[in-house]
């Protein structure tokens, strides 16, 4: 075992792996930028080490000064956290040549991983379907129909230069399709001077569903059920659920079996996550594998019972996973909503400034993960997660409870924070009922615009 | 917690001290922050009584019956106190003053980078600089090794070389002072 | 939540609000956030009197008798000091000296009980008291019913009645204001 | 189910059980003394209602105030929480006969377990073994070899008029016990001018081992799992656990049997906890039993997952105990730390006043239920309890370390807590390795008394 880790991050995910490192009897390092002196995993660390100043370029993501912090302070191995050097291949290696572990995969598997074009290949090789279509522009209408045959319908038409919905079309039919290619060039030249599209597996009411894994060094996968993080704001997500509450145990195996497949073709260690689309059906497309804890791991930690920043380290101890089983069952239903320090009703933008008031949520089933105290200045340098609020109950509408009664008690005084947009969420009905897509946060401001149109109207 | 190796232990030690003097969970508005600092001052201290003024700033404490009678003046000069930031420390506005009377010109030269310092280009040779030298821009001042490079760092200002705060071979972390001096 | 029993909700809603209102727990009126913490510093410290003056704001704090920290004044000298303490309750802290300006000297009756209070002896019966009444000491201002015992209200002061402040039938609960008299 | 539940409580439980009534969407009225108006429960609560002053008698103990709290806010039902009302089995009636449901078991058996002579003769007709010898004064040395031969050696010898420790004799013999009621009697004479004495069994290195049950108003009965509290100052419980690590799982069963057959003969309802002796043998002797839920209820809440508010609110109502066994087992392990604002330097003197600031520790395997904030005013009227710390892993060691960074992570300015006395427990050798008695913390002070003596003798 280790006897020193450095954390290389910032904020929650710096103190929870300063927490997960303390119940193993490891010393820690915190490195952090002159804007986070005064912040919380530097006051948790045994040691700390400034990098640099604010910019994360000078200081989370300087990887000669991480690299120098680690060997003035004889720190043995190197935890990543989630974004920063997470998934830096690269640095990855340096630490590697510095005989420093990386705490995560090996490089390679992060840098295939990393590369859109070889993750969905090794997919393939694994037997595991993806939403790829034509994998590059189509020559003419056979070529389309030739695709849409392998892939199944509906199909979706995009342009190659496209965005923002303008030049896209879907097809059910060979028919359609044919018209739909026609359509899209044509729209697509006009809008961005190139007819070039391509095609890709539509996903009909989309999921975002994904498989929690770890891998240790001696060729042992266990996965660790999924997690839904379908409610999304431009791609970001804000609740996350485990387990998902609309799969089936049929479903659940399937994915499951995915999972290990591809984990297993990837010969994966460390902890990662595998990143599905789930359409209205049922079927799952692979969209992506994160080579890292994730932020939303606590709703897993929670209903397996496992300590996933604890297994991170053991395994890349060397330790052998001590799961017995290849699969497990999840308990009970956990949520975790992330507060931002945002303004919901501006257009979300960051709210960052002093907090002058903090007040934790707690009892039956809560858990708090954080880094901001009363007193605390967010800086304005780095993301807005203030807060990961995490709610355990037996079912899903009890989690949901929980929830909503520890956003009432929490106290984040002197910054905007999402807690009121949280909240109209949880209680909405189309959430409580668990009907809804990743286009629910979409569906949510048009509902309120068309609400605000039609009162004015009155 | 164990100790820290025996090798580095001072230095360490001294890394982690300085981060843990600029915690501070601080609760009181901004604008008080001033007014808490100087309450752990009198705390920390023997005063009964503190009077302070500066720019647009007044503070007067005074101790209560149960405090220690003793009535000492606390001298002010006119140093720069930042104000407003919660960032604390008793370092920035305590130990400034104090390190730094307002006669004093002397300048922090700190630390680009983190890494190891060393005095001299290797072991057995004389050191860049010595306390009292005269130095000038440009000049070499030591060497800090980051991921086995060894990386020059110079003078950007010329004067006489008042305190060297870094012993040879000892690790540094960003912005740490590494030599005082007087600038001409 | 559901909304209360129609029956009792006025009285409900206004039991809640009042002990809303009594609740301090991070919320006084932005302008006095500064004064708050400046009574925490105090009292979480030996001070006995705490003097503090910038730009626009002064504030004076002096211990009392008891060692409880007691805000003197505060004089506002100009604007108002924009603090971005958010919050509620400016009404609080402004409604109670709107209501009794410095030269009232108008007393307010208490309920000694938790229960439901009672203007008149019997539904059909004239009221103990009615707004502008003289009364005396030992003359019954109004019941209160607890655990079905109709306990009779006494003014323990004599005066005028200036306003009665719960209606017929209504939920009281300690301490809360029954009667406003302007006493002889 | 209830529509509002009112809580005739204050402070951390009262806290509590609003939390358990708002995920159950039961209404909640908070009653609160003029010296609590500040609290966190008045403020959590959906009404409140002042009862009257500061001390108890006046507020928290005033029967006819909160009935009538409950009936001018049409309060169904009260939840008394522990200490105060909850054990007052008048209370309990005038509920009843008002027709508000007092969410406890039936007054009778409060009543009959609040009385230490009927308790004992309830265990003994449910073939429980009692440390109960003599049951009064004895009258000569053959009536003491007699109860002694009844419950065995060894038994220990007591002054009536006793206390301290002062006439107290143990004796292992029928020869050591007749000298021993001698000499007994004449301490006992000249100590007290009383020469009485009787006889109880002599527990050997006492654990304290309760079990935690629940009945339902249809005659069932599920045992959840025991607790040890034996690290207790002056009987006042400072940490407690569940599992207890020194019991096997022979005895575990033994013990679950004996509570079971008691609170079938109680016919009892509610939550309720049986406390037990165990002597180095493994042999239980009963002692009382608590008709409420208690402080430490939430380590058997972890170790069982489930929510003992809740089953009381849920019995209460009238509904069958959902738990499907009878007998539980424990997952991983629980620990709770009581904080006291006590100065532990100061011989353990109260230490109420402002909390200039307060932060709570969080991340995994921890719980936190406290009634206190930045701001509060600890009021000198009641019990000192400020918050509870429950710490939770896979084994005793793991929720050790977590407690231990938890402790660490607690800031209670402003006052003085318990905390440092606390983090030297948990550090102990003997407490790490469970080896220890009911006389822990004694033994702990004459050790630090002693090195105290040793110092200053060099």
């Amino acid at each position: 075992m280790f006897n020193k880790v450095l954390i290389a991050n910032r904020g929650e995910i710096a103190v929870r792996v300063i927490r997960a490192c303390k119940d193993l009897r490891i010393k820690t390092v915190a490195v952090y930028s002159t804007a986070d002196a005064n912040a919380l995993h530097v006051h948790l660390a045994d040691e700390s080490v400034c990098l640099g100043k604010g910019p994360s370029k000078e200081s989370y993501l300087n990887i000669p000064a991480i690299i120098s912090a680690a060997e003035i302070t004889d720190a043995e191995a190197i935890h990543p956290g989630y974004g920063f050097l997470s998934e830096n291949s690269h640095f990855a290696e340096v630490c590697q040549s510095c005989r420093i572990k990386f705490i995560g995969p090996q490089p390679e598997v992060m840098r295939m991983m990393g590369d859109k074009v070889q993750a969905i290949r090794l997919a393939q090789r694994a037997k595991v379907p993806t939403n790829a279509g034509s994998n590059g522009p189509i020559e003419n209408e056979k070529h389309a129909v030739e695709v849409a045959k392998k892939i199944g319908y509906p199909v979706i038409i995009k342009a190659s230069a496209g965005g923002g919905g303008r030049g896209m079309r879907i097809a059910h039919t060979n028919i359609s399709l044919t018209q739909a290619v026609q359509a899209a060039r044509t729209e697509a030249e006009a809008a961005f001077g190139n007819p070039e599209v391509y095609i890709e597996k539509y996903v009909e009411e989309p999921r975002h569903v994904e498989v929690q894994l770890l891998g240790d060094e001696h060729g042992n996968i266990v996965i660790l059920g999924e997690r839904d993080c379908s409610i999304q704001r431009l791609h970001q997500k804000l609740i996350e659920e485990s387990p998902c509450s609309i799969l089936s145990s049929k479903h659940r195996k399937i994915l499951e079996r995915y999972a290990y497949k591809l984990a297993k073709e990837a010969n994966y260690t460390s902890a990662g996550t595998i990143e599905f689309l789930m359409d209205k059906n049922g079927n799952f497309y692979f969209m992506e594998m994160n080579t890292r804890i994730q932020v939303e791991h606590p709703v897993t930690e929670i209903t397996m019972d496992i300590d996933l920043v604890r297994e991170q380290i053991l395994i890349a101890s060397g330790a052998k996973l001590s799961l017995s089983k290849r699969v497990f069952n999840p308990r009970g239903h956990a949520l975790e909503c992330r507060i931002n320090a945002e303004d919901p009703e501006n257009s979300f933008r960051p709210s960052p400034g002093l907090i002058v008031n903090y007040h934790a949520p707690g009892g039956t089933g809560i858990r708090v993960d954080t880094h901001i105290y009363t007193g605390y200045r967010v800086p304005p340098y780095y993301d807005s997660l203030l807060m990961k609020l995490i709610a355990y109950g037996h079912t899903r509408d009890e989690a949901i409870r929980r929830m909503l009664r520890a956003l009432d008690e929490t106290v984040i005084d002197g910054i905007r924070t999402t807690i009121p947009f949280l909240k109209n969420i949880l209680r909405s009905e189309s959430f409580q009922k668990g009907h809804y897509s990743t286009r629910f946060i979409e569906k949510y401001f048009q509902a309120q615009k068309n609400h605000a149109v039609s009162s004015e109207s009155k | 917690m164990a100790s820290p190796n025996s090798d580095k232990a001072p230095s360490e030690k001294s890394l982690k001290s300085k981060a843990k003097k600029k915690q501070s969970y601080v609760k009181v508005c901004p604008e008080l922050k001033m007014v808490q600092d100087a309450i752990l001052l009198m705390d920390s201290s023997e005063l009964y009584e503190l009077h302070f003024e500066q720019d647009h700033v007044k503070i007067y404490l005074r101790r209560g019956p149960n405090g220690i009678p003793m009535p000492v003046h606390m001298p002010l000069g006119g140093a720069n106190i930042p104000m407003a930031v919660p960032s604390a420390s008793a370092e920035n506005t305590v130990s400034a003053p104090e390190n730094k009377p307002p006669d004093d010109k002397t300048v922090k030269i700190e630390s680009p980078m983190v890494g190891t310092f060393y005095r001299s280009p290797s072991p057995d040779a004389k050191p860049f600089i010595n306390e009292g030298d005269e130095v000038q821009v440009g000049q070499i001042l030591g060497i800090i090794e980051a991921m086995k490079l060894m990386n020059e760092i110079k003078f950007e200002i010329a004067g006489r070389v008042v305190k060297i705060l870094v012993p040879n071979g000892h690790p540094v972390e960003f912005g740490q002072p590494l030599v005082i001096i007087d600038p001409k």
